[in-house]
């Protein structure tokens, strides 16, 4: 993928031309920051979203325990003093583990959408623009990896390649792929008609650079507004992938691992479900009220009131 | 009409095709031997590298790959390794029960999660707004074996008004065949108290199952209900001075449905795979259930036609929508 | 007339939302239950068999269906278990030991109504030796089909290639079956495997409503009037409900609840406490000889050092594991065998949890070239949690001493395939030695010797000459006294080389309701009698 | 003819055919293009006029090869552009531009001002960074638009404004021919002669040639020198502007001038409809595709499709009214 060729120089020389202008410059992120702050509830997500992640970040200084240590006089102990949030069936700290599983949770749920986002996107901007049977046999091709049901698919792949987090990763992925192709696909589909993609053309541009520098920007913010949706998707599928059994390998903490865990002791020692099912519970509803916030502020339709 | 579904039909011979290559070579290409699973513990290895050849294993990918596509194309699709049973048997028996499982998720998802969308688009960023979007958010959070577990403790153990699980309690007799789901069936039967049964042992599982797609469909229905709502003729309606009620249930409603009901067809493909963690908490004996015990043990004929059998309920589901979707607008019908 | 409409919406969605439990009497269930007629039956939770064939399988649910469906020669009675006859009146061997003359008892009768009698016999061992998977593989090595004849009405010799001494602890492993409808329900040379699957051609207390048989998911059973031996009870039980839950929680849930009579034999010493507390259940403990091991790559650096597997053998904490996970639901097994099986040796010590040991043999392993720092990898069975436990522990306490162990998961399947290559076999795995005949040979026998090699039996990669001459002695020479010191000498010889982590037999632990009496666990696998149980109230 | 042609077009043609129908489809062919030839001197405004529908756009955009056209040949100053690949047909690129006609989609909306003006620059290597950002300013101040545009986006100027802007996109790449397709049709009349104005201005200071396609002949004889009348595909006459619309040939280009007698641009009206309906180009009239309408049809003219004759010098036309005395062909 090119990059956009800011102009270089641009800094200084156009900061002077901004300066005699007599209208301030209302710049995408600026207009963005604008439409966002008229909801407020876009904000609590982003802050929400910044504390899970300096969580992921800051775990090894934030957790009490080392979340692999497992004391096996400790097991199954309820919230207290000494464990905020009670041990595991391995004795182990749950507040360590929920601190230390944001990592994973995070990395999965990112990797995994954000691959999507960078293959799906790809394949529906190509296919868009390059059209004809290509397009169909492409869309073809999605419709199976759609027939697939998300689940299931994790769970073929997973089950046959074995649960290592690159798998996982993949399969979780490879789901999400095909709602992206065709969340890039449908505005590339209009937007190649518009006449500056021909001047583009009569410029002398590549294709690389008409579909990636050109058209990429004008389909972005769809694709970006469900990557935050899915990443939601990621983590729920995590779980239940855990729950089959084919989650990240032990001792590895992960929300969805956790939750699965738990499950097995859910009628005896049911603390030990709760904490992880809340930091997902955070973490999506993060994610959705900062997609439900991106979507406003970059749908033009809504952008009238 | 008959156009569109015929041109339907014969778009999704490739899709399954393509479905059944992908299968093949994922069930192909992992490192899981039928053979030694199923000669068991006390085998040696000629008497596995034996079995392995009686399988037809030992030919090469494109061989076995011919051969299956013969063999299905006949209608044959092969039998169980471990329970000798034809998989088109399996498959019978347990098609029904999911299928009944995901209609009835989607019944409850398309008739909760509409109106709540509406709802919160009408009040858009007010208070109720924001409760129907802590719900559908919740929704979408909680992971389903977390909830079915819940739902059991509150209304199976703790009220008892509910069953635990299963499609009829045991020494229940299965209704005659004839749709396969069960509510129906026995309604067909014209036994009403049984019909009333198998419907109570429904409830809990479909609920589990529909809360992402009611939450998901609800959003969705929200942001198109909006959409219209800044339409001109919306406008223009209101001017000639349609009552309020009218005007939401009879023109926006109608108007935004298009795009929230062909989530409805890709939230079909959520219902599938989401019965596999459903179907094990509730003992519900589907497809879901079906693949997890193949997939575990390399069973490879009933997992490539159970997987085949996804792809299908699922296209047809899809054709539905698209007919669905062609009623309530036309232009959509010409589109395609 | 905003507020209005407000009211309006909130309360068409809110009676949407609520559908579910409203309008919901709880007398509806009550009601069909009722109509069901399950009251009287079983209902019967525990695992269930793939296929009702008997021949084709040999694990732990399917004894369930064998042993009430059918009846073999002889059968395992007492305690410890013994093989006693069954079918079979009297035996006589000849003294090389590989010819055994047996007379089959007259009068007793199929589900059909036919009478058993020899060439039924012989019908089921030849169909048993020529299918290829189940119980076939443990008496082809010995055993062909050519060597079972009828040479009366009632009476079988059988030949065996060579003397083998388990051969009466394999028999109860045949279940016999009625050849006449067999033959009628042959298809293309099938030993009528595919009918047979899903439907019994027996002689057992129980026969299978036609056409009821769900594999891993439901089987209804109804006694069999007149059954040759009778039914110990006077109200024995008439029908028998197979419903299996296949979920951990619901299981219990379902129990405690009354939806089933009982859960299958494996309830987690977590769970213990909650059965026990349940109004109108109960715990039961069955015995098992099941042995839990940890199989080491003895063909593999680091592995292959004594030292280092010693280091493995001190590491693992097995008081901790079976104290605390299994919350002392199980015995110490320092051996290949199981402790109250004979050939263990009774004063064998084995090894205890012990770091500073751990560490002297790693320094030993290290300074001999070890590679003791490499990364190596234990594969936990998924779907098998006591494993990724196990594993865990083991990775936790090897830790402490330096060495860094992964875990990796596989579905069994794959983990199989895995072991039938030297090269992609796990470094460290586990599995049960669980009961197929009651012998020394089903484990030690089974496990160690080289023809074991390139099956998952064999995943040891252990190629000792000496063990293999014992264990072969073993197997050829029927005096018991000389196959007990055979198999203690062996069993001592394979602790000394530390070849595996041997670390305990279990106990079996069922939730049955108080209804339920009689109950009485089975000798091998989930295979209880039925017929000696009834239902009060 | 003393000036060889910047650019000589030879029967190029363009067939679009579709697959309509299901389970029976039916192959549609639209012929937009039929074997149409004509030449621009350099320096020199060349007309493409007709109705909407008869092809003139898309011939404008096969000849840039923004489609593949299917056969003919089109050379720029001798060099085959049809054939030409990878740095050769981006050095054509450079040499022939094109400005659009809608001033509100040719311009990418996410992009300012500045990108889009240098960024043509960057790619044929004209200039960079501090160097294109002046000559993007001196490009503005050409189309005359204040430097404080570079900073800004699209949808901050009006249609008048984004139209120089899109002028100044084309002249970035210093290019000696413009194709312009339409390009005032989309703004207010009187904006419209400010950009004519512009263009001619343009054209006389940078000795520009241009490929001017408009459907509005007040426009074309007050900016073209020659002229090519277009119907169903096909050029039916040519030749320069005042002759041929002061006395047209062929009785279509009578039809269009009678049709449109107003020759002040600013108060150019849209052609009316000329009598019966405009056949389909996926089912043109067998003969001369005129033939239906033709006030003045003969027999032949339903037979076959009239050979091009130079009934006068620099005049070429296609009718079965002026037979071929001397059987000129195109060149």
């Amino acid at each position: 993928m090119s990059a956009a060729p800011a102009p270089t120089g641009n800094g200084a020389e156009a900061a002077a031309i901004a300066e005699d202008s007599p209208a301030p410059r209302r710049g995408g992120l600026a207009r963005l920051v604008g439409l966002f702050n008229a909801n407020w509830t876009s904000w609590a997500g982003l802050a929400m979203l910044v504390v899970i992640v300096l969580m992921a970040i800051f775990a090894p200084l934030l957790a009490p325990y080392d979340p692999l240590d497992q004391s096996i006089l400790n097991r199954l102990k309820p919230p207290s003093a000494d464990f905020l949030m009670g041990t595991d069936a391995f004795g182990r700290d749950v507040l360590s583990r929920v601190l230390y599983g944001a990592r994973i949770s995070l990395i999965v749920a990112i990797a995994a959408i954000g691959l999507a986002m960078v293959a799906g996107g790809t394949i529906g901007l190509v296919s868009g623009y390059v059209g004809g049977r290509f397009d169909v046999a492409m869309m073809q091709a999605m419709d199976v990896l759609m027939s697939f049901p998300s689940l299931i698919l994790g769970l073929v792949i997973v089950a046959l390649l074995g649960p290592e987090l690159r798998n996982l990763i993949v399969a979780i992925s490879l789901t999400a792929v095909p709602p992206f192709a065709r969340i890039a696909r449908a505005p590339t589909l209009a937007v190649k008609e518009r006449a500056f993609v021909e001047a583009g053309r009569a410029l002398g541009f590549s294709h690389a650079r008409i579909i990636f520098v050109h058209i990429l920007p004008n389909v972005m913010s769809e694709v970006v507004v469900m990557g935050t949706l899915w990443l939601a998707t990621a983590v729920r599928v995590e779980a239940s992938l855990s729950f089959i059994g084919l989650g990240v390998k032990p001792p590895t903490p992960t929300w969805g691992g956790m939750m699965r865990d738990a499950f097995e002791n859910i009628l005896d020692a049911p603390w030990i479900a709760i904490y992880p099912g809340l930091a997902i519970l955070a973490l999506v509803f993060a994610l959705n009220l900062l997609g439900d916030g991106l979507r406003d502020a970059t749908d033009p339709k809504l952008r009238g009131e | 009409m008959l156009a569109l579904i015929l041109r339907r039909l014969a778009l999704m011979i490739p899709v399954l095709l393509g479905l059944l290559v992908l299968v093949f070579v994922l069930t192909r290409i992992v490192p899981a031997d039928p053979a030694a699973v199923l000669a068991g513990e006390q085998a040696s290895p000629e008497q596995v590298a034996a079995i392995r050849a009686t399988l037809g294993l030992d030919r090469p990918l494109h061989v076995q790959f011919v051969r299956y596509l013969v063999q299905v194309a006949s209608g044959d699709f092969g039998t169980s390794l471990y329970t000798h049973r034809p998989v088109v048997q399996d498959l019978a028996e347990r098609m029904p029960a999911t299928i009944e499982l995901a209609l009835a998720s989607m019944l409850l998802a398309i008739l909760v999660g509409i109106p709540l969308g509406a709802v919160a688009a009408v009040r858009r960023n007010g208070w109720l707004d924001q409760i129907i979007r802590v719900f559908t958010i919740g929704g979408l959070a909680v992971a389903s074996f977390w909830m079915a577990i819940m739902l059991q403790l509150v209304f199976s153990m703790q009220l008892d008004i509910l069953p635990l699980r299963g499609r009829v309690d045991a020494g229940v007799p299965a209704p005659p065949f004839l749709t396969g789901l069960y509510v129906i069936d026995y309604l067909l039967a014209g036994n009403l108290a049984l019909a009333r049964h198998a419907l109570w042992h429904l409830v809990l599982p479909s609920v589990t199952l529909a809360l992402p797609a009611t939450a998901t469909i609800a959003r969705f229905t929200r942001s198109s209900v909006i959409e219209t709502l800044q339409k001109d003729f919306v406008a223009w309606e209101r001017a000639v001075g349609y009552p309020r009620r009218v005007m939401l249930w009879k023109y926006v409603l109608r108007n935004s449905l298009s795009a929230t009901v062909t989530q409805v067809g890709l939230l079909f493909g959520l219902f599938l795979s989401g019965s596999i963690v459903v179907e094990a908490v509730f003992g519900w004996p589907g497809l879901g259930d079906y693949l997890f015990s193949a997939i575990t043990t390399a069973d490879y004929q009933p997992v490539m036609a159970t997987t085949l059998a996804i792809g299908v309920i699922y296209a047809v589901v899809n054709i539905m929508v698209d007919l669905v979707q062609a009623r309530i607008d036309p232009r959509v019908a010409e589109q395609r | 007339m905003r507020r209005r409409d407000l009211l309006r919406y909130s309360a068409t969605a809110g009676a949407l939302g609520a559908l579910a439990p409203i309008g919901m009497p709880g007398f509806a269930v009550r009601d069909a239950q009722a109509q069901g007629a399950g009251a009287a039956a079983l209902r019967w939770g525990g695992n269930l068999s793939r296929t009702l064939d008997p021949h084709t399988v040999y694990d732990v649910p399917s004894a369930f269906t064998r042993v009430n469906l059918y009846d073999c020669l002889y059968e395992y009675a007492g305690n410890p278990p013994e093989p006693k006859p069954l079918l079979a009146t009297e035996t006589r061997s000849s003294a090389d030991g590989k010819t055994h003359d047996f007379t089959i008892r007259a009068g007793v009768k199929f589900h059909d109504g036919s009478e058993l009698t020899a060439e039924d016999v012989v019908y089921s061992f030849r169909r048993m030796l020529a299918l290829p998977q189940g119980v076939g593989p443990a008496f082809r090595p010995f055993m062909k089909a050519e060597g079972v004849t009828a040479t009366g009405r009632h009476s079988v010799r059988m030949e065996l290639q060579f003397p083998y001494a388990p051969f009466f602890a394999c028999l109860p492993m045949v279940a016999i079956m009625n050849k006449r409808l067999m033959e009628a329900n042959t298809v293309n040379n099938d030993w009528a495997a595919a009918w047979v699957a899903g439907n019994d051609a027996g002689s057992g207390p129980y026969k299978v409503v036609p056409g009821s048989f769900r594999p891993l998911d439901s089987l209804d059973m109804e006694a069999v009037d007149g059954y040759w031996r009778g039914w110990p009870h006077s109200r024995p039980i008439r029908q028998v409900l197979c419903r299996p839950v296949r979920d951990d929680a619901t299981r219990l849930l379902a129990v405690e609840k009354g939806d089933i009579d009982s859960t299958h034999s494996y309830i987690r010493p977590d769970q213990h406490e909650r059965v026990r507390r349940a109004p109108g259940l109960r715990l039961v403990e069955e015995p098992q000889l099941r042995t839990y091991l940890l199989r080491v790559h003895n063909g593999r650096d680091p592995m292959n050092n004594l030292d280092f597997r010693k280091a493995l053998s001190y590491a693992f904490p097995y008081e901790l594991f079976i104290q605390r996970v299994l919350r002392g639901t199980a015995v110490r097994s320092p051996g290949p065998l199981p402790v109250s099986l004979w050939g263990h040796p009774r004063d064998l010590q084995g090894y205890k949890h012990d770091l500073d040991a751990a560490r002297r043999h790693l320094d030993a392993a290290r300074r001999a070239g070890a590679n003791v720092t490499r990364e190596i990898t234990f594969t936990a069975l998924v779907g098998f949690d006591e494993t990724e436990q196990a594993a865990q522990l083991l990775q936790s306490e090897l830790r402490k001493i330096g060495v860094t162990m992964r875990i990796a998961k596989a579905v069994w399947a794959n983990a199989v395939q895995m072991t039938q290559r030297e090269e992609t076999s796990p470094d460290i795995w586990s599995h049960w030695g669980s009961t197929y005949y009651i012998d020394p040979d089903n484990w030690v026998g089974q496990f160690y010797s080289k023809a074991a090699l390139g099956t998952q039996r064999g995943s040891s990669w252990y190629r000792d000459d000496e063990t293999d001459g014992m264990l072969a002695a073993a197997r050829a020479t029927l005096d018991r006294a000389e196959r007990q010191r055979l198999y203690e000498a062996a069993s001592r010889r394979l602790v000394d080389q530390a070849v595996d982590v041997w670390i305990y037999n279990g106990m079996a632990y069922r939730a049955v309701r108080e209804r339920v009496k009689g109950y009485r666990p089975g000798a091998v696998g989930d295979g209880l009698d039925l017929r000696e149980l009834w239902l009060e109230g | 003819m003393a000036e060889a042609p910047v650019l000589a077009v030879r029967n190029l043609r363009k067939h679009f055919v579709q697959r309509k129908g299901f389970p029976n489809p039916v192959t549609v062919t639209v012929r937009a293009v039929d074997d149409i030839s004509f030449a621009i001197r350099p320096g020199e405004a060349f007309g493409l006029v007709g109705e909407s529908g008869c092809g003139k756009s898309t011939a404008a955009r096969a000849l840039l090869r923004l489609i593949e056209p299917d056969a003919g040949s089109v050379t720029y100053r001798g060099e085959d552009v049809l054939a030409a690949r990878g740095g050769a047909l981006k050095l054509l690129r450079r040499k022939l531009q094109i400005v659009f006609q809608d001033p509100y989609s040719s311009l990418n909306p996410r992009r300012t001002i500045a990108q889009t003006l240098v960024e043509p620059m960057q790619v044929h290597g004209l200039a960079r960074g501090a160097d294109a950002l002046a000559r993007a300013r001196a490009l503005l101040d050409e189309v005359g638009l204040p430097a404080a545009a570079l900073d800004r986006y699209p949808h901050e100027f009006s249609g008048g404004q984004r139209q120089r802007i899109g002028i100044a996109r084309a002249l970035a790449v210093e290019p000696e021919l413009i194709i312009a397709d339409e390009p005032v049709s989309a703004l207010d009349v009187s904006i419209q002669a400010q950009v004519l104005m512009l263009l001619k201005d343009l054209q006389a200071r940078r000795h520009l040639a241009f490929l001017f396609v408009s459907h509005d002949l007040g426009v074309v004889r007050w900016f073209c020198q020659r002229v090519a009348v277009m119907y169903l595909g096909r050029i039916v006459e040519e030749g320069p502007v005042e002759d041929v619309l002061h006395e047209p040939l062929h009785p279509y280009a009578r039809v269009l001038r009678d049709a449109s007698p107003v020759p002040d641009p600013a108060l150019r009206a849209a052609l009316p409809r000329i009598e019966g309906e405009i056949p389909s180009a996926a089912n043109p009239p067998a003969g001369c595709h005129f033939h239906p309408r033709c006030p003045r049809a003969l027999p032949a003219c339903r037979e076959s499709f009239p050979a091009t004759t130079e009934p006068a010098p620099g005049r070429r036309v296609a009718c079965h009214l002026y037979p071929a005395e001397d059987r000129a062909s195109v060149r």
